[in-house]
């Protein structure tokens, strides 16, 4: 096992599936010459040429659009926006055709493109650089959602997202990129998507989440342990389809549940997570299933003292866990 | 004289030319019994080729449909059927039927897909597909193969941000791809002078570094001749062409419109008079490939086979209720089946 | 007190604030001389001219674009995307523009903007002439999201929504228009934003939903009471703002929820209701939260078939409602 | 000698020279400073209007700020100052301080907006205002008001739709708005080769019936000409012009990115050579409004007043945490408190 970085992790998946299939290849503004802004793709256009690192015009839409096409004429492609804000414009593209390719045509075609996408704020990046897309594509049938909180499984998720045969969203925590190191399996893996992973085992309080929450619920977690309570966390890592068992499962361990996300919590995957909660597991709660969620402001502002009332944190998630301990 | 061999000189067979013409009668003989059921009540919704067969046929005959990939829009009956549907397979389609190869009944008539006839599957939302084809076009490129990408819209769908940045796109790679934009004059009720400024939509080729060109969409021949040059510079390494077919919408824009709002009566019937089909129909009769007894021969064959389509269709089973859950995603059972 | 049918209530609200206030304008795709595809801008044109009833461009990005832009300099446009399956090409302007404009700019400006969509299936109109929208919406804190079910209602609340200095989404579900007709009041009044109705009063189960689940719930439940079955029902009206307090309170009513809408499940206006509960009256509960909603599919096909076992009705509520009842 | 008097011949006062230098130099003096600050931490992010003041000085002195209403881009900086702002608003802005006026510094530094000064909020999605501005232009249109409303933006971002189904709809309707284009050659890395066809971004207005102007965007009094003539078009019912400066971006896209991975130094060094301030400068020189002793003082006023404004707005207290969730919706109590 090598310790990576997660944005290594996914320049590794990257780099290794083109490696193994000449189908698939990368498209997106600066991906090429410039490697990305983030430097995801860097190295990539001097391996693989111009086309399969392809540094795509001004144009989201499109992006997806002659991604949707060329996957079509049997391409796999995996288009990068370059922040998760910048889909908007590509939407329709998403949702009326990508989602839709397999259904509408009764199977006959598929989209098997992959869309990469930084998200998430505590960067100073502002309303427009920092938002969480997930929820609203999360609502979609025919895409799948996914949203890794380890180098391991930015890793492995991404693998899988590439081999499979239907479109998938895959959301990467800005704030994870480098600051989050973990061990990765040496040589070829995946990871299946569609299977949330309990990342500690606890018997009081359960935390569901995704993306930096998963960090920010450990950290609290053990902070908490220090106070004699014992927390479980389920990491949800693919946000459509859910894991229903999973989470009925760690709702039903403790009884109390927690769900944590930066995204905004009006219609959010929360929403979701706790709906499946009180229709299956209503009678195995202790507690009301609590959301700590972004604030319901349209994305977070610039100034410094806005973007830290914003997001979340450990303490945040603490005073939420400790609350739900005590009821 | 020089006229009578129009087509000859164009590269066309007598058969080729006749075949064309043989297409364009059969796209209108299943058009107009669209209307007829749906008048009677037995299929709720007919989106018509009517007034656009000639561009259609011209287009179509200048593509390789054993190796290019089109991106139709809801109007290219004549097309979809060059490219091997049939009267059935489109009556099954206004009829809902889970025969129907382009959706299995999933989607509106006229929304066109088939996968080994590399047919895109389309939807609603104008303009979607052109991105698609680029995409496709793309794909060749990156893979040195020398089939060609060609899609369809029409002028109101040329203002969509879609063919903006699918047309920048493929002009910056030189990718090979044909646009083609089929000016019926109208989107829906809003008439070309308030759908667009400028002259043609062939103009805005120059936008995106690549040749536009206008044709008379009701001379299949022309628009053979010029669609036949823009498939072989793209198939060339020679980029796209943007190609405009002038035509003219002869129905109201679908059945549940009623276009008396806004065109006059007057205004259409003056378009009826040079309707494609009347038009090929001279020129087969003046070069001596057509009698009114052929023609009236081959009319009767393609009613036999609406006649036939339709009593297959209507009596064709339903979809299943259980059915509508299936092919979200991928399912393995079925994955391993095909 | 006049008989309307739904459409004309909203082609009423149109005309009539349209001569109170000459900055209100509608643009759209063929509003002006066909007067709307389903006919809601009959005859405004000529009333009030090519300028105030404009016939668009098939542009939907422009047609709300131009309407945030119109609004900065003074007017009060109100949209009509043809179906609402047709907005996502604007959703980046709707959602990065209008939604943020008075929180970015620390409300100096604001977005005074009506879009309206017909939405909902049941009409044969196949994937992309049916889809409901409004959970993509509601997620998105800025905007307000209102779904009427009476002609009463869909006049005051576009009233309200036209007077409303934020952009507000209005939805309006196709099968409603000409099958609905309802009392509605003389004179000038508006409907206010943000607050539920009780559409039936109800001891044993309580059905919360929108649109046309309003109906479907008013008819099972005269059904169900020959049962002996007594249901009280909540009209939402508006999606965002959600009134807590009314769907607490209804909640609380029976301790039995059901909750019915015809967009699909997974993140949907339910989900959000449903958490809500368990969030905050899970104690006063005697059942799971039931939700009864479209099925995860992309959208409802074509085939008579299977837009009819894709669409809600009058027995899959009641038969929902009746199993929570015996609960 | 003839060139001596070309300010005058355009119509500018000496006076009006001089302001536009100065607002030209003041500018460049805020972009320097907050890159100052950025790398000494103070502050997260800078993103530049150097090499571009020339053309949005040239453009700005053409509009009417007491009417005219403007959807500015983030390169802008000389623009609003032009238009109202100052240093102090500005760095208050860069210090994401609540007395910014463009957002309260809830957005990036370069996020302009003010309602009264009629510079309509804009935010990072690149093109998105472009419709803003056509909108303003329709209502001052429905409403006989003679307002003109101008946008700018990169050429990059004349690819996206926005721009596309905008210059459109104000194409077909003759609308008041200028289309201005700061054509710098990139966007982010991605150079103009690689981002669209066509020679000339203003070649496109063809495809929207208006005309397109490309202009030297290194000579302000060039461009003022040239948005001169377009703004007293618009004024005067003539309709949109698309005018495009050819400009170069002098540092890189923002604090985030470094340049030398995608450009040589060489082609930078030699594009400040053609530094719009050092061009206007030298013309003030020939005609005598300036000289090395007058330029000195200009600059250190500049550097006084960018000094004051840093100082200023370091100290500016942070907003109110509590403040995170105001202004969502109109708020009652705020609302009439305005
Ligand atoms: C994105 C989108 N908006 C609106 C519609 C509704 N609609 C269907 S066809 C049409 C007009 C299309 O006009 P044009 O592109 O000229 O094609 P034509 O029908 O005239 O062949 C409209 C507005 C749609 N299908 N998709
Ligand atoms: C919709 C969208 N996509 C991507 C970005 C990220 N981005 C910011 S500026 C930029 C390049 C803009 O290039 P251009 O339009 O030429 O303007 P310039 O920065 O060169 O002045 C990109 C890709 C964005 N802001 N918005
Ligand atoms: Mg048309
Ligand atoms: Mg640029």
């Amino acid at each position: 096992m090598a310790v990576k970085q997660y944005i290594e992790a996914i320049h590794d998946a990257l780099q290794e599936e083109m490696a193994r299939d000449e189908r698939v290849f990368v498209l997106g503004e600066d991906v090429g010459v410039r490697g990305g802004v983030f430097r995801v793709t860097a190295g990539l256009i001097e391996q693989f040429g111009e086309y399969r690192v392809l540094d795509f015009p001004l144009t989201e839409s499109a992006i997806v659009g002659v991604a949707i096409g060329a996957a079509a004429a049997g391409m796999i492609p995996v288009a990068e926006i370059q922040f998760a804000d910048f889909i908007l414009p590509a939407v329709n593209q998403i949702i009326s055709e990508a989602a839709k390719f397999r259904y509408r045509s009764n199977n006959d075609w598929n989209c098997p493109i992959v869309i990469r996408a930084p998200y998430g704020g505590g960067i100073h990046g502002a309303l427009y650089h920092s938002q969480s897309m997930e929820a609203l594509f999360t609502h979609v049938p025919g895409l799948k959602i996914v949203t890794p909180s380890t180098p391991e499984d930015a890793k492995g998720l991404l693998v899988s997202a590439i081999r499979d045969p239907d479109p998938v969203l895959f959301f990467e925590h800005k704030k994870l990129y480098r600051s989050i190191r973990g061990e990765v399996p040496e040589g070829e893996y995946s990871t299946p998507i569609g299977k949330a992973a309990v990342r500690r085992e606890g018997d009081d309080i359960t935390v569901i989440t995704y993306g930096l929450g998963v960090h920010l619920a450990l950290d609290a977690a053990s902070h908490l342990e220090k106070e004699g309570i014992s927390t479980h966390i389920l990491d949800l890592r693919t946000l459509r389809p859910l894991d229903e068992q999973a989470i009925l499962e760690a709702a039903r361990k403790t009884g109390k549940v927690l769900i944590v996300h930066e995204d905004n919590k009006v219609c959010g995957v929360g929403a979701e997570v706790s709906a499946i909660i009180a229709e299956h597991a209503l009678f195995d709660l202790d507690a009301p299933v609590r959301r700590l969620a972004g604030p319901e402001v349209p994305a977070m502002p610039f100034s410094p003292t806005l973007e830290k009332a914003y997001m979340l944190n450990t303490d945040k998630v603490a005073q939420e866990m400790r609350a739900l301990a005590k009821f | 004289m020089a006229d009578k061999v129009r087509h000859i000189e164009l590269g066309l067979t007598d058969q080729q030319v006749l075949d064309m013409y043989w297409y364009m009668v059969l796209a209108r003989t299943v058009d107009e019994r669209m209307w007829l059921l749906n008048r009677a009540g037995k299929i709720p919704f007919v989106i018509s080729c009517q007034g656009q067969e000639g561009a259609q046929a011209g287009a179509g005959f200048a593509l390789d449909p054993s190796k290019d990939y089109i991106a139709p829009y809801y109007r290219d009956l004549c097309l979809v059927l060059i490219y091997g549907h049939t009267a059935k397979s489109e009556l099954l389609s206004a009829f809902g039927k889970p025969e129907d190869p382009n959706s299995g009944g999933r989607q509106m008539p006229g929304h066109f897909g088939d996968r080994k006839r590399r047919i895109i599957t389309g939807s609603s939302p104008v303009g979607t597909q052109i991105p698609h084809a680029v995409g496709a076009a793309l794909a060749a490129k990156m893979r040195g193969e020398d089939f060609v990408a060609y899609v369809s819209f029409g002028e109101g769908t040329s203002n969509q941000g879609d063919f903006h940045e699918a047309a920048n796109f493929a002009g910056i790679h030189k990718l090979p791809v044909i646009f083609f934009c089929e000016n019926n004059r109208y989107a829906i009720s809003v008439p070309e002078s308030k759908q667009l400024a400028c002259k043609n939509v062939a103009d805005r080729a120059a936008g995106y570094g690549f040749e536009g060109v206008v044709v008379d969409g009701m001379d299949p021949l022309e628009v053979y001749r010029v669609m036949k040059a823009a498939v072989e510079k793209a198939r060339n390494g020679g980029g796209p062409t943007l190609v405009e077919a002038k035509t003219y919408r002869l129905v109201p824009h679908s059945s549940d419109d009623d276009d008396r709002s806004y065109r006059t009566r007057e205004e259409v019937e003056e378009a009826k008079r040079g309707d494609s089909i009347v038009r090929l129909k001279q020129y087969l009769l003046d070069v001596g490939l057509l009698t009114e007894e052929k023609d009236a021969a081959l009319r009767k064959k393609a009613l036999d086979e609406v006649n036939e389509a339709t009593a297959y269709a209507e009596k064709a089973p339903h979809a299943d209720p259980a059915t509508l859950t299936h092919y979200v995603y991928a399912e393995e059972a079925v994955h391993h089946g095909r």
